[in-house]
């Protein structure tokens, strides 16, 4: 995951003012948390987990760990009109029908509750995700390909 | 697909139990996939797992029992095997059957060997022809009031109703007179019919004052079986289990031996393989009679760990491994000294009322002889949708009297603040001059428990 | 005074070996009195002993060292004898004779004993005498640097030159050639002098690449020793040991047992009780060399008890109580497996500076087979002033490779936040193929620190 | 020990504004703390360090525990003009030279630098305990024939 990415989930976090964030994807996680102190985390596999018992706001200096949280202020306004559409089901995420084919949505693309925005595949079985909210497709948040955790938020959706 | 070196296992599992596997995991050079519910983001199972997936919100029904996720969790992490801990699905058949189906080796007994020994009076007639001793009762399930009240008439009252897909007590009625049975019968059939999904009863005669005693087991997949000892469980509070110990001090070598004997060759029968319990009740001559078979790994297996030396977690997933148990254990399987486990959980000693809430000070006693396996730490909140177990205490000594009072400083060592725990209770068990005389029973906490004498009525 | 059962011990000590005694006495049913100093009034030792008193500012001279005030705090809390763990005054035989005339049982040697182990090449010849291999070396103090050099020369280079009273490498030099022995030996003598307030020194072969190896000894009032096999104690950084274990790799039966019959001999002869250990090293070749004995129980000692089943604390106060031995031990010392303790210090794990300060995260790693003897808890404050013991984390398993095993995830599991610690080194340590292998010597250390071959010089 | 005493104890505390103050008699033992919030600790014996984990100004809610930690806000205003002449040793404190003799020192009295205030019986010694400035004795916070830890308060003086 690239600098880039990351500040733009921390931007995501910080507009729609949700209490925490966890993108992972593959072997990296961010973790962000919006209540106060927006903490990042980003660390690598084996230490994935490193920080999970320090809460955020009050991270200690760990003395020779290999990443720290890093923390940033917020004013952590909510943004009611940004929606997280986050992945009901553990799977693998595919934004189009099948290999080389179009993406179900592009980013900028105008949507209407009920569109198909991509398909998270489980045990063999191709689920389809719907939006629920009309509006434009802001963020495209996994590759096509990834797996997704339960809660993982796919795309966001300025409702319009 | 349950052969070969695993390179990664998948733990579907939560609480100390996770963390117990992940620990066995490590010492096999084996990476390890925590699958966790949002209630459980900050548990130690997800820290110390090489890779964590959220499965699902924190209600057990859609996360840690939802097959779907957690197979799929198994397959985007591309791991080989599946451990299930103890409670949610680690007895559920049909979630072996998937598991296998889907290319995954389940760190357990076969589907079927699940399968009989749940229903378990089947379990009972295969353990009986098998030459295990068996209480007296119905042949299978009973069809009706009338056909208990012939049985139970044969038997002699008092006898016990049971739930045959049944554990935990419900669906149980103890019938003391011929009278009482049809009411009860019902009774028995209604709530084992709401818990189970199957209303079928059967009955047996009812020991008034047994003892608890269960033999851990391991097999492999080649026909060897090995009786790792005896432990004793008889401090229950309404079937939960508050200590236990090895060995019982009820039993003695050659009971032991004659016991190991006959449930080798049962489980041999049985194809059986990997670990499992299997529990007798003691009657007040000493006599066991077969209960059932827990076809997996149990929360009181570390006793039975530190008398026999053998890391039973391991065993099960090297054995899964398709390793022969010969060359898992290396030698005779021989007891050395007296275990005590004690359950702490988070409750209200006194009124057993759930203390969910955050740890705000945690500190586990240490030095010789004690050993924790907890998922806890200071600062975290012990959620109010999983059971309320925070930490398994367990001491080793070189006799029961040294493994008593180890405990009971181990007790007086461990501080948990912010939650109401069972420490205060624990200590009151182990205080009591029954309990360090060996005089154990089911009854054992009632006991302790009942109001004095005559308790007087409030205004 | 040193018999008939104790009712009350005051621990003249702190840190872990004060809840290490603190542990034993509650399971020998034994009060406990804790003394401390004004920087230590939050330590644990304070916290789980019955009673405690503060006896002094933070100086360990004004406090843990002041025999005066430890012997009011013990006349005031009205006691029967005095622990003195390790260091301190453990091995004042002043302090032990103050105990003896105050009418207080002092646990361990008695004070003449304690003075000939105290005086190294006192102690060394009442060795030889005995028939347990020593270095060659000189019979006694060097009174001049020319003694040294005939000395030396008749042994042949290279030699090493140490204080009488001294431990901890401080006093110590090892000299390659003739030319460089006279100003070494003042340069020891100097050193000896200032730490030990005696300047004797005495010089013994040096062997180059050797282990080091200790025995374990326990001796009743009634001449009966036992030794409860070696421990291995190689891994050291300028003479502070960081790894333990037991057996030694390099040990084996027929030697073990030499060692344990000529130490036999030779502690009954000289009157030696209580808890012991008598150190030696291993040359290239196997052979061992006695180079002293510490009269008290040892940093070390957990992973003598977890091999031999045995409670050396306990076994100890019983000792000092008039016991026998043979009541204490019921049965010939066995060893089962394989145990390794790190010692988890606050230092720096590259420089080695010491990281005292407040832990602001503590977690113990549990499950099988893993203990820990530590002070420490979430929020406490390591002080400044002291050693920089933190926790000691030890394991057992069944042979060396499942303890390494065990080790390792052990280590991983342990989390210590706020301070440096000593972990990431024990890491790198037991990842060593030279430690995996039990491929160890003294030097080990050095070799695993040594910078690249050509470091690179700052501008 | 008393509420009373231990009140007049807390007082102290706060009119002198020292850190912490811990009196120990015979098994009771009373701690006070005074930094921004004064926390009182009251407990018996067996008990007597219960709460020594939990930092005073942060005391958790210990579930069933025998005792929990009092707290009183005070200004912790410091009070220069008193001095507390506490026990340079451990040891048995004595109000007076000998059994049944008058004290060395009542309370109210004025008192010169030098004067003796009490003995310290260590290790058979007694050891005199002699007042170091001049002023009123306005508080004696120990029994006679009690034993004294290191560092333990003795007697109040008001310098004058």
């Amino acid at each position: 995951m690239t600098v880039d990415e990351i500040r733009e989930l921390i931007k995501l976090a910080m507009e729609t003012g949700i209490a925490e964030l966890e993108v992972q994807r593959g072997e990296d996680r961010v973790r962000i948390r919006g209540s106060g102190a927006v903490a990042r985390e980003f660390v690598a596999a084996p230490q994935s987990a490193q920080q999970l018992f320090v809460p955020a706001a009050a991270a200690g200096p760990p003395a020779a760990a290999p990443a720290q949280p890093v923390k940033e202020k917020t004013d952590g306004a909510a943004d009611p009109s940004l929606v997280l559409v986050k992945a009901p089901i553990v799977g693998t995420f595919y934004e189009s029908p099948s290999p080389g084919a179009p993406p179900f949505v592009r980013v900028g693309e105008r949507v209407q509750p009920g569109k198909v925005l991509c398909i998270i595949e489980s045990m063999k079985l191709m689920n389809e995700i719907e939006a629920e909210v009309a509006g434009i497709v802001e963020s495209k948040l996994v590759l096509s390909g990834q797996p997704v955790e339960y809660g993982e938020a796919l795309f966001g959706i300025r409702a319009v | 697909m349950a052969s070969g070196r695993f390179k990664k296992i998948l733990i579907a599992n939560r609480g100390e139990i996770a963390v117990r596997v992940i620990s066995a995991c490590k010492e096999l050079g084996i990476e390890t996939v925590a699958v966790y519910s949002e209630a459980d983001r900050y548990s130690s199972h997800v820290r110390f797992a090489d890779q964590a997936i959220c499965i699902g919100p924190a209600k057990s029904a859609r996360s840690y029992l939802d097959i779907p996720s957690i197979i799929s969790a198994a397959e985007i992490a591309n791991v080989d095997a599946i451990h299930p801990g103890y409670g949610f699905l680690s007895e559920n058949a049909g979630f072996a059957e998937v598991c296998e189906t889907s290319g995954l080796a389940f760190i357990g007994p076969k589907p079927d060997v699940i399968r009989l020994m749940g229903v378990k009076e089947q379990a009972r007639a295969f353990m009986r022809d098998m030459g295990v001793p068996v209480l007296p009762g119905s042949t299978g399930v009973l069809q009706s009031p009338e056909e208990a009240l012939e049985v139970a008439g044969q038997i002699g009252y008092p006898v016990i109703l049971k739930a045959s897909a049944g554990g935990g007590g419900r669906g149980m009625r103890v019938v003391r007179e011929a009278a009482d049975l049809a009411p009860l019968f019902v009774q028995a059939q209604q709530e084992a019919g709401a818990a189970f999904s199957s209303a079928d009863v059967y009955l047996e005669k009812f020991i008034a004052v047994p003892r608890h005693i269960e033999f851990q087991v391991l097999a492999d997949e080649f026909g060897s079986v090995e009786i790792l000892g005896e432990r004793e469980c008889s401090i229950q509070r309404r079937h939960q289990k508050l200590v236990e110990e090895a060995p019982s001090p009820a039993m003695n070598d050659a009971l032991r031996a004659e016991i190991a004997g006959v449930l080798q060759k049962a489980l041999a029968a049985a194809r059986y393989t990997n670990a499992g319990t299997v529990e007798f009740l003691m009657d007040e001559d000493g006599k066991l009679y077969f209960i059932e078979v827990n076809a997996r790994v149990q929360v009181e297996h570390p006793v039975t760990e530190l008398v026999t030396g053998i890391d039973i977690v391991k065993s099960q997933i090297r054995i899964a491994q398709g390793e022969r148990l010969r060359s898992i254990l290396r030698g005779p399987v021989t007891l050395r000294g007296h275990a005590i486990e004690c359950r702490i959980n988070a409750e209200n000693p006194e009124t057993f009322a759930p203390s969910p809430g955050r740890i705000t000070g945690f500190h586990v006693p240490g030095s010789i002889g004690v050993r924790v396996d907890t998922w806890a730490y200071t600062d975290c909140v012990i959620p109010p949708y999983y059971d309320s177990l925070v930490a398994k205490l367990v001491v080793h000594g070189s006799d029961r009297a040294e493994a008593i009072r180890r405990m009971r400083r181990a007790l007086d060592m461990f501080i948990i603040e912010g939650i109401h725990t069972s420490i205060p209770l624990h200590k009151r068990i182990l205080d009591h001059p029954d309990f360090q005389e060996g005089r154990l029973d089911t009854n054992f906490i009632s006991r302790l428990l009942a109001p004095p004498a005559k308790a007087e009525t409030l205004a």
